[in-house]
């Protein structure tokens, strides 16, 4: 019993950092660690539901199979999250750069 | 009853294995989902309210697919909706290829854009027929994902940070909703949906369950104080996705939170609860007007007259208490079907007017009349339909609305409706007002004249949100038939 | 006696976690948060295991570790060279469209 | 300062919540250990996944391959810039550990049925192996021609599918296996979806579509 208490604060102690650092920090990777962080909390809450200590009966494998589920969408929500990250960051470099390219034409016309 | 959500399923595969020919595959899937939702609202008007257990395994253990008034109608407005969209992603795609500059990039949109699109109409079709709370979870996440590249499919700047913020709070919302099921689980052990509303007894772990799942559904519904992210996301999309995202996906997340409130855990909603919902409605409504006002740019006022007239549909929340079981149904899905038509006509224009002038600042619109008159015509209607002037479905909605908060007199509900529709009015027809302005000088540059699947798609759209409202008693009835049912299903009532 | 060891064993655990997730959220350095990161989902396994869910343990294991982390490597990488070259122009759209040449060139240098 | 205190007053309702109602409901281990017999494996946690919520499995491999969809449509597949040579330490390391990875994946999915293991867990150590291979410079994305990609992608959706289709028709119902069929459709379907999932993530770390995967001229 005390052991599900234990975990279950732990789940969600970690959902609160994860949000807190998702609203404040503006890094997009910190974004998506916090985030990640988040997720395994739910996860931590959802497991620690279902534990029952060996030999007093077998565990509920329902929210084991939901927490699968929960990991591996995860992942993938994580893997996309990166590269879109990434392209913010090419994209408006690239804009940048073009920005700057085009400033540069326009004084060499003017000069 | 399954094939709704299996079929887009297999398009969507098959779009993303064969890189030709995914229009064909497309066309035939959506088709194919518009019979199977007439054919599965056939059966209900005969049959009533079905269910489906997939796998052959009863609920505590197996997932519930099942059919009611409300998802029915939903998921047909949805085929409706993603049939026209589907013709005029097609117009849109080959109008842009036909344009010799930056072939590729439209290529690349062209090419994901299908698989895309199919995969989230299943994830959409799941989400309506699903009874499991956990796989709701994940038909959020199918949503969410595709929503959000496809926001990302334009490739700008802008349209990546904005669905890079999207997909972040997408995600927030799924996990808090997550989080929500995780505390149902814990206090009552199940995960369907029929048995959860046997345990929806006032206990604190059923209040902390429900606020969860309702913020991270509000989050996704972008409601006012969470609404930031939808109008830079909306309107720097494709045309196509902006009519996607903001007449289907939207309304998903909506669906889901109403059938939660009203169905699912009725029994524990409070009355300050309601209010203050109603009350954010009422904020949604005028602060998004206000916005969509001030705006300059045509794919941004139509972004916030989103998010004001989805504070339409949290109006009815406080007024559920006065009015009739199923009326409070009838109200919200009357104005989520005008709104899912209309929106979809008014973004198709304005993508039009985009792709035929090669901007959307709306000071410069002059003479556009002239050269695409379907389209603005279709503008019009469905300005007016979002404005709820009588013929169109919006007009009902708002009468039971202010019917039923007359009958319980409240009367500064009324106030904000009216409020409201003038300043849709207002916004509307700022922009109508530039479209006659006839310009001497013929200075359009574009003269590629507009594929009619860019135009028509638009003015059907239009004109099915104008005339909902003499279709009225048929809507009506099939959701009578669905809460006669549920009430005989349970003596208790609706609340 | 087990019984008091086993919950030692949780409470060291559970601060391990706790104070190894504050670490990776508030570290300055964005790398650093990463390394840590990946060590989070290895400690993560150790406490499924100790749930008595060995099939979830194996899946952070597995995907936590194995490739979360190199993800976010690889991300980091990425967006450290798009900052620090801001050569590397956009390989997407240049390449495709009517700037191919000048892409081609830089790619080139 | 004020969305500390927001977390926080979150956190400490959300905590006395969770201390008060002391999970007391069994949850549905009994339902699950009283149809185990029924599903054709052995361990429970397999017999949910795949048999009593098959049906969010399938919806799962397909949010894996949306993942894959979504960065393709994205970017390209960075170019790997240094093309310096491998050592041929590093070279041997991954030609003994690419193929013993292979087997641990084949072994997880096998051992699934009855003990812990499965799908996810033999793909993601697939995956494990393939971003093994893209690390050491072997660029497998730009050599392999992307319509067999997409095959390899779609495979685990595609046999999921269709022997959830199969069931439609055998028996009537999605995704309800005949009897004595169950073990075999599920180790089949687990095999296919293994070989997706694990190709799914290491094109996740690719990150970015192949060179000829979009096509040139108009699609009709």
């Amino acid at each position: 019993m005390i052991t599900t208490l234990l975990y279950s604060l732990t789940g969600l102690i970690l959902f609160a950092m994860g949000l807190f650092t998702l609203i404040i920090h503006s890094h997009p990777l910190r974004k998506i660690l916090a985030v990640n962080v988040m997720a395994t909390g739910i996860f931590l809450i959802l497991v620690a539901t279902a534990y029952i200590p060996l030999g007093q009966g077998e565990v509920d494998p329902v929210p084991h199979a939901m927490v699968l589920t929960g990991i591996v969408v995860s992942v993938s929500v994580t893997a996309l999250a990166l590269i879109m990250a990434c392209r913010v960051q090419e994209t408006s470099n690239l804009a940048i750069l073009k920005g700057k390219k085009k400033v540069k034409n326009t004084q060499e016309t003017e000069t | 009853m399954i094939a709704s959500v299996i079929l887009p399923l297999i398009a969507g595969l098959l779009c993303f294995l064969f890189n030709r020919r995914t229009f064909i595959i497309a066309l035939a899937a959506t088709l194919a989902n518009f019979l199977i939702a007439s054919f599965l609202l056939y059966q209900f008007l005969i049959f009533g309210p079905m269910r489906c257990y997939i796998g052959g395994w009863q609920p505590p253990l197996g997932i519930t697919l099942r059919t009611d008034g409300p998802a029915l109608l939903m998921l047909l407005i949805t085929a409706v909706t993603g049939f026209a969209v589907t013709l005029y992603a097609r117009g849109y795609f080959s109008h842009r290829i036909s344009d010799p500059v930056r072939v590729g990039r439209h290529q690349r949109q062209q090419r994901y854009f299908w698989p895309l699109w199919m995969l989230l109409l299943a994830g959409l079709n799941g989400l309506f027929l699903s009874g499991d709370i956990f796989n709701l979870y994940v038909t959020l996440e199918i949503i969410g994902i595709s929503a959000a590249s496809l926001a990302a499919l334009s490739g700008k700047p802008a349209s990546q940070r904005a669905s890079f913020r999207y997909l972040l709070i997408s995600l927030l919302g799924s996990l808090t909703y997550l989080l929500g099921v995780v505390f149902l689980y814990r206090s009552c052990g199940v995960l369907d949906l029929d048995l959860l509303r046997n345990f929806a007894v006032n206990g604190s772990g059923m209040h902390a369950a429900l606020t969860l799942l309702t913020i991270g559904l509000l989050l996704k519904t972008a409601l006012v104080p969470l609404h930031f992210w939808l109008p830079p996301a909306h309107a720097n999309a494709l045309a196509p996705v902006s009519v996607i995202l903001s007449a289907l996906v939207v309304k998903g997340s909506f669906y889901l939170l109403f059938r939660f409130w009203f169905e699912t855990f009725a029994s524990i909603v409070t009355t300050q609860a309601l209010n203050f919902l109603g009350t954010l409605g009422a904020i949604a409504i005028l602060w998004g007007a206000i916005q969509a006002i001030r705006q300059q740019r045509l794919k941004l006022m139509v972004a916030y007259s989103t998010v004001s007239q989805l504070g339409y549909l949290f109006i009815a929340f406080p007024l559920s208490k006065a009015a009739e079981g199923a009326q409070v149904w009838a109200i919200v899905i009357f104005m989520a079907l005008t709104h899912a038509c209309a929106k979809s006509a008014m973004f198709m224009a304005a993508g039009n007017i985009y792709l035929h002038l090669g901007h959307d600042r709306i000071k410069d619109l002059s003479g556009v009349r002239a050269s695409l008159p379907i389209t603005v015509f279709a503008y019009g209607i469905a300005g007016v339909s979002l404005m709820g002037l009588p013929p169109s479905g919006a007009f009902i909605a708002k009468w039971m609305l202010l019917s039923s908060s007359f009958a319980s007199s409240q009367w500064w509900w009324p106030l904000v409706i009216v409020t409201g529709s003038l300043l849709a009015m207002v916004y509307v027809f700022r922009v109508m007002s530039r479209f006659f302005v006839i310009l001497e000088t013929d200075t359009l540059k574009n003269p590629v004249p507009l594929s009619p699947l860019l135009e028509w798609p638009a003015l059907i759209l239009a004109l099915i949100s104008l005339f909902l409202g003499l279709l009225a008693p048929w809507p009506l009835h099939i959701l009578s038939r669905g809460s006669m049912t549920l009430a005989q299903t349970f003596p208790g009532g609706l609340p | 006696m087990t019984y008091s060891i086993l919950t030692l064993f949780d409470i060291i655990l559970v601060l391990t976690l706790l104070w190894l997730g504050w670490q990776l959220l508030s570290s300055e350095d964005i790398f650093k948060a990463v390394i840590l990161f990946i060590s989070f989902g290895l400690l993560m396994a150790l406490a499924w295991v100790r749930m008595r869910a060995p099939d979830v343990a194996l899946a952070e294991a597995a995907l936590g570790a194995g490739l979360t982390g190199p993800l976010f490597l690889s991300a980091l990488r990425r967006m450290n060279r798009t900052r620090k070259g801001e050569r590397r122009l956009d390989s997407d759209e240049n390449r495709e469209g009517d700037e191919g040449k000048s892409s081609e060139q830089s790619q080139a240098l | 300062m004020l969305f500390l205190f927001l977390v926080f007053c979150l956190t400490v309702a959300l905590g006395t919540i969770l201390c008060s109602s002391s999970g007391s409901i069994s949850g549905l281990a009994s339902a699950v250990a009283r149809l185990q017999e029924q599903s054709g494996v052995e361990s429970p946690v397999t017999a949910v996944l795949l048999n009593f919520r098959g049906y969010d499995t399938l919806l799962e491999v397909m949010v894996l391959l949306l993942a894959v969809i979504s960065v393709w449509s994205l970017t390209k597949a960075p170019v790997s810039r240094q093309k310096a040579e491998i050592s041929p330490v590093q070279m041997g390391v991954v030609r003994l550990l690419a193929p013993v990875m292979c087997l641990v994946a084949a072994y997880l999915v096998w051992q699934g049925s009855h003990l812990a293991g499965g799908a996810f867990q033999g793909g993601a150590i697939l995956g494990a192996a393939g971003v093994l291979l893209l690390v050491s410079e072997l660029d497998w994305i730009r050599t392999v021609p992307a319509f067999a990609i997409r095959i390899g992608l779609i495979l685990g959706p595609v046999v999921f599918t269709g022997t959830a289709l199969g069931c439609l028709f055998y028996s009537g119902e999605l995704l309800a296996y005949p009897e004595g069929m169950a073990g075999w459709l599920i180790l089949l379907i687990e095999t296919a979806c293994a070989l997706s999932i694990g190709l799914t993530l290491a094109l996740l770390f690719g990150g970015g579509r192949p060179e000829d995967d979009v096509p040139e001229g108009d699609i009709p």
